[in-house]
């Protein structure tokens, strides 16, 4: 039995139940910034432990499983801040379920 | 005994892209729809990986490569396409 | 209401049709004699290991050139089309953010180097010119969205494009000097099997064909982008 | 530049053949003289013994933190009332170099219910769902303290 | 079998979004779902062993193809404004 | 009709083309706005794609790449039909050109009638 390959293929079962997660988040919640919290870092650290499996599986493609995982980390939290900032200068309304909000009173400072 | 594993993952992404795909048709506004675009393509760069594996090629990971490098862009374009900055 | 009927029934025939074609596809277990022969020939001929490269730029080579040229002309009727256009200021409200900044310098280096590497690499795995030249025209749309303030000077564009187009050609030329004909492959040494430098010209035409596609599909997309700045000033 | 690059270039390849060097050599001296702007990016790292021990330890934290964040997103996913008050505050950081704060804003993003909205001057603006207690302040120094005491030794 | 209801669910999925394409009355959206549909079909791509094609999709059909429809959206808004 | 038995990779997604054509000439008929035309007209572009290179597949055979994992003397009965990929490949390239033709036209046709309809643009009638 080789127990690597186990490892490997569990690590991906886990992974994609993240991504599960990350989908049931962008389901459940209430606004647009809250979805964009469960969706990427649910969806990040699923594709990143689906990828690890699969190099653990195969080691030989492990370099450029590597390569890949750098470039989801690197890429996917930038497209969601972008994502996140250009919502919240459209004014996306925030749920009602919303405390403070310090971004949107410094901006209304700065502008009176 | 790993294939039978790696095809539940497989049942399980499909899963994921079922309720991706009921936010984007439900979704109040443009952005959620953005956002389900976004984790669409991370989550078939994870079942690209493992289909490679299921075929057993290697040259499929370049594929994923493309994939993982080029998910950034639509999504840059349309977020400044949102705050009128294009 | 006549028309809206009229167009319904004549989505049901072809659907119909459609449906008879497809209900009598079988899909086949066998290659045709045509597919065998790249199948089998193809590695000892051409030598290039993925069999969709030696059909595009050996078998079917003059239809690649065909339409290289047929995207050259589109991009000369984008840019004309695109080139009396009513001057607009672009306001930039919010600016970009530091994040975005500091993420596309790192992305663009590796995305034009992800486009070198699959078109360089186009006889070995999948990929070659056609896709390394989209994956370079979005690394200057990455690289435009980012840094507004610099643009890709349409002369590189211009030069580049017609630079590789010329050598494009005359390595077909070559081929019908030094080997059997038009854009044969064979004017170099076939070398390994597997490894870079193997399949004659094949590497070199492939990257002519991706500087060439890639400057052209940034060229749309960069006219696409910014008309005011986008017709030539000469 | 020329370095990073040149792995890249290798892992790609995943081989290590003479011809794979050279061109390789030739693609990223030639970008690394074409783009030379974006060299500063990459500078700035210490290469000392300590920052490559803190950069090791910055991986392990941030990796556990990712995997806490993840854990505390699906127990607020799978509870049936959804228990969250989120809101945004203000957050200031003292770092100074830009792939240092890139990083940072990164991590921020793939912590426990937080990320970054906005990136104005020397304050970040974070988005959190759950916010805890009264002391705003000290929580996002909280926040932003865990990453930043190892990142300002691994850039100047 | 597996492969056989992967394909299925994008199937569905497909002509969901291309319904959705036709129909739904804010462009944006529509766009955005024609990204959808090649993001899929270049998986789809995969399944059918054309790994060059299915590149190529994704970096042509999903990449560039939005990315011109949103630079001529964003025209045409511009010159709305201007009125 | 359908059998189920009968269900494989090919005949899915051929199917799967079918219908997002006529779903697409659909909307080429019956859309007044020339953007929804257009991207309908994405929409048959990638069906015909797609129904093309399900009639190269042949099942159970990979990649048409000659690598480690395929034999090389053996490679006509491991592989599937190279010709369709290629033929796909170019029509992909040149289906972005022709997008960006009639987009730019449906640029150019919005600056001269201040409207995306098509019932508005009376040059060619008569």
């Amino acid at each position: 039995m080789d127990y690597l390959a186990l490892i490997g293929s569990v690590l991906t079962l886990i992974g994609t139940i993240f991504m599960f997660l990350a989908a049931l988040g962008l389901l459940r919640m209430p606004d647009v910034y809250n979805r964009i919290q469960a969706g990427t870092k649910a969806s990040t650290l699923g594709s990143v432990l689906t990828l690890l499996g699969i190099g653990l599986i195969q080691p030989d493609w492990l370099l450029k499983i590597g390569l890949l995982i750098i470039f989801i980390l690197l890429s996917n939290p930038v497209s969601s801040h972008v994502l996140g900032r250009a919502a919240h200068h459209k004014k996306v309304p925030m749920s009602p379920k919303t405390v403070l909000d310090h971004l949107t009173e410094d901006q209304t400072s700065t502008k009176n | 005994m790993i294939n039978t594993l790696l095809s539940v993952s497989l049942l399980f992404i499909a899963l994921s892209f079922i309720l991706i795909i009921i936010r984007f048709l439900i979704g109040t506004t443009v952005a959620d729809r953005i956002i389900a675009l976004d984790v669409l393509t991370v989550s078939s760069i994870g079942m690209l990986v493992i289909l490679a594996r299921m075929f057993d090629r290697v040259i499929y990971l370049d594929v994923a490569v493309v994939y993982g490098i080029l998910s950034f862009i639509g999504v840059i374009v349309m977020a400044k396409y949102m705050e009128k900055s294009l | 209401m006549i028309r809206n009927s009229f167009l319904i029934l004549l989505l049901a025939g072809l659907g119909w049709i459609l449906f008879q074609e497809f209900d009598s596809f079988k899909g086949s277990d066998q290659l045709n004699p045509v597919a065998e022969y790249y199948a089998t020939q193809g590695p000892q001929e051409v030598g290039a290991a993925n069999l969709v490269t030696s059909v595009v730029v050996t078998y079917r080579g003059l239809d690649t050139l065909g339409e290289v040229t047929i995207l050259f002309l589109t991009a000369a009727i984008v840019g004309l089309l695109f080139k009396r256009e009513s001057n607009s200021e672009t306001e930039d409200i919010y600016g970009t953010s530091e994040i975005l900044l500091t993420a596309g310098k790192i992305l663009v280096p590796m995305l034009i180097l992800v486009g070198v590497y699959i078109f360089i690499n186009g006889h070995l795995t999948p990929g070659g010119g056609f896709q390394g030249g989209a994956v370079l025209a979005s690394a200057f749309v990455l690289a435009a969205l980012t840094f507004s303030g610099t643009t890709v000077k349409h002369r590189v564009l211009e030069i580049v494009e017609s630079f590789s187009g010329i050598s494009f050609v005359l390595l077909g030329i070559l081929g019908v000097v030094l080997a059997g004909g038009f854009l044969d492959n064979k004017i170099f040494s076939l070398g390994t099997f597997g490894h870079l430098f193997s399949a004659g010209a094949i590497p070199i035409i492939y990257s002519l064909v991706g500087l060439k596609v890639g400057s052209e599909l940034s060229n749309i997309v960069l006219v696409m982008k910014s008309s005011e700045k986008g017709g030539d000033h000469d | 530049m020329f370095f990073v690059l040149m792995g890249v270039w290798m892992i790609l390849n995943n081989s290590l053949a003479i011809e794979i060097w050279l061109t390789g050599g030739v693609v990223s001296l030639f970008l690394a003289i074409l783009l030379c702007s974006n060299c500063s990016v990459f500078q700035g790292v210490n290469l000392t013994p300590k920052a490559m021990l803190y950069t090791i330890m910055y991986i392990l934290v941030f990796l556990l933190e990712l995997v806490k964040s993840n854990l505390h997103i699906a127990k607020l996913v799978l509870t049936p009332s959804l228990p969250i008050n989120p809101g945004v505050i203000r957050a200031k950081t003292i770092l100074k170099s830009r792939m240092a704060r890139l990083i940072l804003a990164n991590s921020i993003t793939l912590t426990p219910g937080t990320f970054t909205i906005d990136f104005i001057d020397d304050t970040l603006y974070i988005h959190c769902v759950d916010l805890e207690g009264e002391d705003l302040e000290a929580y996002a120094n909280s926040i932003i303290r865990k990453f930043e005491k190892y990142l300002e030794v691994i850039y100047d | 079998m597996i492969y056989l209801i992967l394909l299925l669910v994008f199937g569905l999925i497909m002509i969901i979004m291309a319904f959705t394409a036709i129909h739904h009355k804010n462009l944006q959206v529509a766009v955005i779902a024609s990204g959808i549909i090649s993001l899929l079909a270049s998986v789809v791509y995969v399944f059918l062993a054309a790994p060059d094609v299915a590149i190529t999709e994704a970096s042509i059909g999903s990449a560039l193809t939005v990315v011109i429809f949103f630079y001529v959206l964003n025209k045409i808004r511009r010159s709305n404004d201007q009125e | 009709m359908i059998n189920f038995n009968s269900l494989n990779i090919e005949t899915v997604s051929m199917g799967i083309g079918v219908i997002l054509f006529v779903l697409g000439v659909w909307g080429i008929v019956s859309q007044k706005n020339i953007i929804k035309i257009i991207i309908s007209f994405t929409i048959v572009d990638t069906s015909i794609h797609l129904i093309l290179v399900s009639i190269g597949y042949i099942r159970g055979k990979s990649a048409p790449i000659i690598d480690a994992a395929i034999n090389k003397e053996n490679a006509a009965n491991e592989v599937v039909d190279p010709l369709p990929q290629a033929l796909v490949l170019t029509a992909i390239v040149i289906g972005l050109g022709i997008t960006a033709l009639m987009l730019s036209y449906a640029l150019r046709m919005y600056k001269e009638n201040k409207s995306l309809d098509i019932n508005k643009f009376k040059a060619l009638k008569w």
